[in-house]
């Protein structure tokens, strides 16, 4: 394993490698590069299996992580890359060339994100929403819990009590704060 | 089997096929997801010319929960609950990923006894989906007998479930930390009843649908996965091991207490709907002998739970993982982000159907008979609910 | 094609002559496993209310609702979960991290209606089909706990180390031992209103738990000025209701709060406390007393900008704190610790000062513009038996004066403590002390009225006098006491039967034919306290009102009939600090509004 | 229907291509233009079914409890308890229940638990698409209330805001024996002639038609489609 990285490190700007399982490690690399880093890997060191591709919305750094997680059956090893991207433009090269299905990733990336990958096949073809016209729901400033309470009539008549306030309200009845 | 393509459409530079619905050539038809040919609530777009299909599409979302969302607001004990329902057939997989992600995370060690049940558990899942799949495949050919019988066998073992868990369908016994019972009293030797009927069964079965012709005729040969695809498509599991590779997360990645166990997976080449078929029987027959293993093993006294933290205010250290588990449709994995906080950053659930249900069998659909569609989609065993989460 | 395979799925007819495997009534014939997850079932006389299981519910399905009934009492919210199954999932996790146990689920599963609306009902006080099912879910045996059910154990001197001298022997947390007592919380409150103070308990615990001290330290001030004292003797009326507490220890509350006030070291108080700039409102306030709830009362007052002063007739300030508690439990430097802070915030404390005869009370009327008194209870009640009368009998409260002021106490060989309360306890564990450094071995009894097990002390306070090797002999009413050629003998008792009688009024019950006699050369009174309030004078007095039994009446500011004049503290609500702080931050806000008032 | 001449006219950015006005050439070389969401749908309104003969009606509700078929039709988790049912552990065959592959044989939509907003169109159309009179069995929290996904932004909350609800199944999911309870329940409810679910759905169609337009937004079809 480690003489993978031996040799990536040199080609590909690779930092932050942590090991988080015995054959599972996670590394950051730059965006320009990730592409690149990710066709060495599945033609040369033998990760040919694709695993899964998501972001994660970092909203306090204005940015998003794309997590792309490949699998090299043979070595049975993992690689997890990470790679960040700027929130406002969000757009990342597509990988949809390396393997069919990263299409389908990407594809729900751009609903359930907003990622764009400019020549991903149907990329911009409704995934799983349909007729959806608020920010893609994924991102953290989406409030779901809002969205549903204002558009699919909980049913009403419900109310809870704190057992503190309420226990203060009940035993001393005449105190105020 | 090369079809003839004077009819089919041309083709663009992409490979893609040119359709003119206009022309009067093409039937363009859905195929769900309010459909007895599909399998969950999921649907297909087909272009048809004649009875084969020259596109297809498909549509997924119908099941779209947000879980990935949800999770986001919700105490990592919380999400426990909530993150069985992602692939309801196979409930339990869910369960242990997301809790070894946890314990992943923490360091949390998990007492011997709550291994062993939760191996059990994962194996009584795949048990019970696989006698849903297996005679199931013949009842797309509407040879139903097999899946009648099956269907009940299913429910005894459902039986078991609830009497070692509480529950029927989502079970909710790997919790983050162990487990939450133990072993009835009894449990082993109504077990090996149930085993024995499904051995019986399985004998049963052989004739029923291996031998039978029509069977034979519908799948041998029919829905084709080339061993190329394998690597394009991230194909896993029995769908994997049917083109001849051997993938198995239990073997490969041994997690709970599989590398105490003897099993060896099948391995096939033909890779036909028939074969994954075969693959899935013995994949049947072995969980049935690891289910006796692991009963024998099972130790009688033991805790089923780690100290955890209050599980009210349970912090889970910063950091990133990835997990899996054999399911019975392959590798079932969990992606979880950490920032530190009560509640989870992010986490991604990627099941086998995925790229099953999704780029695979859009390919593999292309040239199809429109009879036979049920019959793929059903041998690559697609669950709609984890596509969509 | 073989053969084969077209006859043998003819194999199927083998089953024609077998039974079918059809459960012939599913309706009535399948009930759920032994421990299927059914239905919700509560027992509601074990239920406190306490919400836990609406906050661990992912699916919001449990509300709490007040129930016709039940009342709301100390340690009980009188509040009861209400479940929609428009809602529930059936997960279990409200049973397993319920803290009293009433919650369980039954194997019933059967339930339709046409009404969408029927499906919320309160378990256990709706009747339902399935409240007497014996089956279901219940909370996993074995280790399996979703909050630590077992007390951090604080740290303490051995009772070898400690028999002999006065120095504090409860060492305090360490960070992690804090965090991990503070990580058992569940975060119900039910402990805050039961908290005379309602101090913010969650909230503090929950800021230790965040490693935010300073957060911790501004909650406890919201409504404790004395959280250094409070976190060392408090009765923690708290921990008796923790609900954590049904199934497992209590939280440690009062160390909690003591580890926090701890660990804020005292210069950087005012900056976190955001108290450097008070602007003074050039209002006047005398207090009398400096004990809690005097404190109490002038730091709240003096944080909205009067001016207090504090009349105080001993030489040091604390009042009973400093000289009716000993050494050993509560440092004198903390008392400073506490006090030194709200002087700081520029109240004035004039020390030797005897109110009715250095200054009278209308002169405090005239120069103020309102009085605080909170005198607290210094005279030591008697037991008025035959002998009691003696010298070489005495009240507990004045010796425990006499320890605290330096001065040199009688000590015999022989001691009999009469009092089952804490400040027995403190003066028997404070005369074992004395002892063991005088004759180099404890022999000192304390016996009590009540039996061990209504006993007021504290538990603790109990278990620790024993260890010290002091001998707590409880249930004993004393009848008279020996005296012989001037010198004491010893005490004669009579066994209690009960101290209350059917409506728990105070009447005890004795059985005159079991006697005891202990035998002791000195003898200490410690069954209460009565409060002086001679200096007030006989016109104020008159528009004081009184009750029945004596006790001055107040109204929910501690406002006495004289409007200028507040009481509180031990004489209105008996002997208990955290009464007196509560008394006294309620007294500033009522001067407060009074002072406004009067323009 | 006026409305559906708004959804042609207005430029909708989620018609699908299919329903897109456009010339289309016959067999015979001749071009016309189409409308398909005018062309294709009947746009009645349904209408209340005013049942003139007691006697008549009691004798049909009778057989219509006692044969009631199921919409093959599983729209969320709930479904995955209906092939034991129809299978012979349970065998709810012998109860008159069975299943159905096309909305035009069934009388019975069971709403197996949440509908995703994108189901909820289906489930609308089906529904419609249903024979009067046509029962509703909703079955699991997610139906009542929303369950475990109330704060979904995907998932409806209550079910009779869309279509009327005969019979609702508490569980989640149920089980078998509890789905063949409200099996029960529902032929308990026809045969009392309160089952009227269809009846209600054309008495307060606008309300109805008004709560599914408010959550699905692409509406590409005709308000009223059978």
């Amino acid at each position: 394993m480690d003489n993978i990285f031996d040799d990536i490190q040199k080609r590909f700007e690779i930092t932050d490698i942590v090991k988080q399982d015995k054959n599972l490690n996670f590394l950051t690399c730059k965006k320009e590069l990730t592409v690149s880093l990710i066709t060495h890997l599945k033609n040369i060191e033998g990760f040919s299996h694709f695993v899964l591709l998501t972001a994660v919305d970092w909203i306090e750094d204005e940015k998003f992580q794309l997590t792309y997680i490949l699998n090299n059956p043979d070595k049975r090893i993992d690689i997890g890359i990470r790679t960040y991207i700027d929130r406002g433009t969000a757009t990342m090269d597509t990988a949809h060339h390396l393997w069919e299905h990263v299409a389908t990733y990407q594809r729900e990336l751009k609903e359930m994100f907003g990622i764009d990958f400019p020549g991903s096949p149907r990329v911009d073809e409704q995934f799983i929403l349909e007729g959806w016209d608020d920010i893609p729901p994924y991102r953290r400033d989406f409030d779901t819990l809002k969205y549903a309470e204002e558009t699919f009539f909980p049913r009403e008549g419900r109310k809870s009590n704190d057992p503190a306030e309420y226990m203060k309200k009940k035993l001393y009845p005449d105190e105020e704060k | 089997m090369q079809a003839d393509r004077s009819k089919y459409p041309e083709l663009d530079k992409n490979g893609n096929p040119i359709v003119d619905l206009s022309s009067q050539k093409y039937t363009k038809i859905w195929q769900g997801p309010n459909h007895p040919g599909v399998t969950g609530n999921m649907s297909l777009e087909l272009t048809l010319s004649g009875d084969e299909i020259v596109e297809a599409k498909t549509h997924v979302g119908y099941l779209h929960r947000g879980f990935e969302k949800l999770m986001e607001r919700r105490l990592y004990i919380q999400c426990f609950p909530t993150c069985i329902r992602m692939c309801v057939p196979e409930a339990d997989s869910n369960e242990y990923v997301l809790a070894a992600s946890i314990e992943n995370l923490t360091d949390i060690e998990i007492p011997e006894k709550a291994l062993w049940l939760r191996t059990l558990v994962l194996e009584m899942a795949r048990l019970q989906v696989l006698l849903r799949t297996v005679p199931g495949q013949a009842s797309t050919l509407s040879l139903g007998l097999g899946g009648q019988w099956g269907m009940y066998l299913r429910d005894l073992i459902l039986d078991r479930f609830e009497e070692l868990t509480g529950g029927r369908i989502y079970h909710m016994f790997i919790i983050p930390g162990g487990v939450r019972g133990h072993l009835p009293d009894g449990f082993k030797e109504r077990m090996e009843e149930n085993l024995k009927g499904i051995e019986e069964f399985v004998g049963k079965i052989e004739n029923l649908i291996f031998n039978n012709s029509i069977f034979k005729k519908r799948t041998v040969g029919v829905g084709v996965i080339d061993p190329s695809w394998v690597s394009k498509y991230g194909i896993v599991g029995p769908n994997a091991r049917a083109a001849g590779f051997n993938r198995d997360v239990r073997k490969d990645y041994p997690y709970l207490k599989y590398k105490e166990l003897d099993f060896e997976p099948l391995v096939a080449t033909d890779s036909d709907i028939y074969t994954r078929n075969v693959i899935r029987k013995h994949d049947l027959i072995t969980t049935v002998d690891l289910i006796r293993q692991i009963l024998a093993k099972i130790p009688e006294k033991g805790d089923i739970r780690a100290t955890t933290p209050n599980v009210l205010h349970w912090e889970i250290p910063k950091g990133e993982t990835y997990q899996r588990s054999e399911s019975s449709r392959g590798e079932y994995g969990m992606y979880m982000v950490s920032d530190g906080s009560k509640y989870p950053r992010r986490i991604n659930l990627r099941g086998p159907s995925y790229t099953h249900a999704v780029s695979l069998l859009e390919k593999m659909l292309i040239n199809a008979n429109i009879a036979d569609v049920h019959s793929i989609m059903v041998s690559l065993q697609t669950c709609p609910p984890e596509i969509e989460r | 094609m073989s053969l084969k395979n077209i006859l043998t799925p003819f194999i199927a007819w083998g089953n024609i002559t077998k039974d079918p495997v059809t459960v012939k009534d599913p309706l009535n014939e399948r009930p759920g496993a032994e421990r299927y997850r059914g239905f919700h079932k509560n027992d509601i006389e074990t239920c406190i209310g306490c919400g836990t299981c609406e906050d661990i519910c992912e699916n919001q399905a449990i509300d709490l609702v007040p129930v016709d009934g039940i009342e709301t009492k100390d340690g009980d919210s009188g509040l009861r979960p209400m479940v929609d199954y428009g809602r529930c999932c059936w997960c279990a996790l409200c049973v397993d991290i319920c803290t009293t146990g009433s919650l369980t689920l039954s194997n019933e599963y059967t339930w339709v209606s046409e009404d969408a609306d029927d499906f919320r009902f309160i378990p256990g006080v709706d009747k339902k089909s399935w409240d007497d099912n014996e089956k279901g879910w219940k909370k996993p045996e074995g280790n399996y706990e979703f909050y630590g059910t077992k007390r951090v154990h604080m740290p303490e001197l051995h009772a070898e180390d400690r028999d002999k001298s006065f120095i504090e022997f409860v060492t305090g947390y360490s960070k992690q031992q804090a965090e991990e007592e503070a990580d058992r919380c569940v975060e119900c409150g039910i402990c805050v209103a039961t908290c005379p103070a309602h101090m913010g308990i969650p909230e503090y615990i929950s800021a230790i738990r965040n490693n935010d001290l300073e957060e911790g330290l501004r909650i406890l001030y919201d409504t404790n000025p004395l959280p250094e004292i409070c976190g060392r003797i408090c009765t923690h009326k708290c921990e008796e209701v923790c609900s954590v507490g049904h199934n497992g220890d209590p939280l440690s509350i009062r160390w909690l709060k003591r580890y926090i006030a701890d660990q804020n070291p005292s210069e950087k108080y005012k900056e976190i406390l955001n108290s450097e700039n008070v602007e003074n409102n050039g209002k006047k306030v005398a207090i009398i007393g400096s004990g809690p709830s005097g404190l109490s009362a002038a730091y709240y007052l003096s944080l909205i900008g009067y001016e207090c002063t504090i009349y105080e007739k001993l030489p040091e300030a604390g009042g009973m704190m400093r000289y009716g508690i000993p050494e050993y439990r509560l440092p004198y430097d903390q008392i400073d610790k506490d006090i030194d802070y709200i002087l700081s915030l520029g109240v004035k404390i004039e020390y030797n000062v005897n109110i009715g005869t250095d200054i009278t009370l209308d002169k405090l009327k005239t120069d103020y513009d309102a009085v605080f008194a909170g005198t607290g209870l210094h005279l030591g009640r008697s037991t008025r038996i035959p002998g009691s009368d003696h010298k070489d009998v005495f009240f507990a409260t004045d010796l425990l004066r006499e320890i605290s002021l330096g001065k040199e106490i009688q000590v015999s060989e022989k001691i009999i403590v009469i009092g089952g309360g804490n400040v027995a306890m403190d003066i028997t564990r404070s005369l074992a002390r004395l002892q063991n450094n005088k004759f180099g071995k404890v022999d000192t009894t304390a016996t009590s009225l009540e039996s061990e097990d209504i006993m007021p002390a504290d538990r603790e306070e109990v278990v620790e006098a024993r260890e010290e090797k002091a001998i707590i002999d409880p249930g004993w009413g004393p009848t008279s006491i020996e005296i012989e050629n001037d010198k004491v003998k010893g005490l004669h008792v009579q066994k209690c039967l009960s101290v209350f009688d059917e409506s728990g009024r105070f009447s005890p019950k004795f059985d005159e034919k079991n006697t005891k006699f202990f035998e002791a050369d000195m003898i200490v009174e410690s069954i209460g306290q009565g409060m002086d309030i001679e200096y007030i004078s006989k016109e104020t007095r008159d528009q004081i009102k009184f009750d029945q039994r004596g006790r001055i009446q107040v109204n929910e500011y501690f406002q006495t009939g004289a409007k200028w004049l507040f009481i509180g503290g031990d004489i209105i609500q008996g002997p208990d600090v955290i009464h007196g702080i509560a008394n006294g931050h309620k007294a500033a806000i009522g001067i407060d509004k009074f002072i406004n008032q009067n323009g | 229907m006026s409305d559906n001449n708004n959804s042609n006219n207005k430029e909708d950015k989620f018609l699908a291509k299919e329903n897109e006005k456009r010339t289309v050439t016959g067999p015979d070389g001749v071009k016309f233009e189409i409308d398909p969401l005018n062309d294709y749908f009947c746009d009645q309104k349904p209408e209340v079914r005013d049942p003139k003969n007691k006697v008549v009606e009691k004798f049909l509700n009778w057989a219509r409890a006692e044969s009631l078929w199921v919409l093959g039709f599983g729209t969320g988790c709930g479904s995955i308890e209906i092939p034991p049912l129809m299978t012979p552990r349970f065998d709810a065959f012998r109860f008159g229940v069975q299943m159905r592959p096309t909305p035009r044989q069934s009388s019975v939509i069971i709403i197996s638990g949440y509908l995703a907003v994108k189901t909820l169109k289906r489930v609308i159309r089906t529904y419609e698409q249903m024979q009067s009179p046509r029962y509703v069995l909703a079955l699991g929290s997610c139906t009542i209330n929303g369950g475990m996904y109330y704060d979904s932004y995907n998932t409806i909350n209550r079910v009779d805001y869309y279509i009327p609800v005969d019979v609702y199944v508490a569980g989640c999911m149920p089980r078998p024996e509890a789905l063949l309870a409200g099996f029960n329940k529902l032929k308990e409810r026809i045969k009392a002639g309160r089952a009227e679910g269809a009846n209600e759905y054309a008495e307060k169609f606008d309300w109805y038609k008004a709560n599914q337009k408010k959550i699905i937004k692409d509406w590409n079809m005709p308000d009223y489609n059978w």
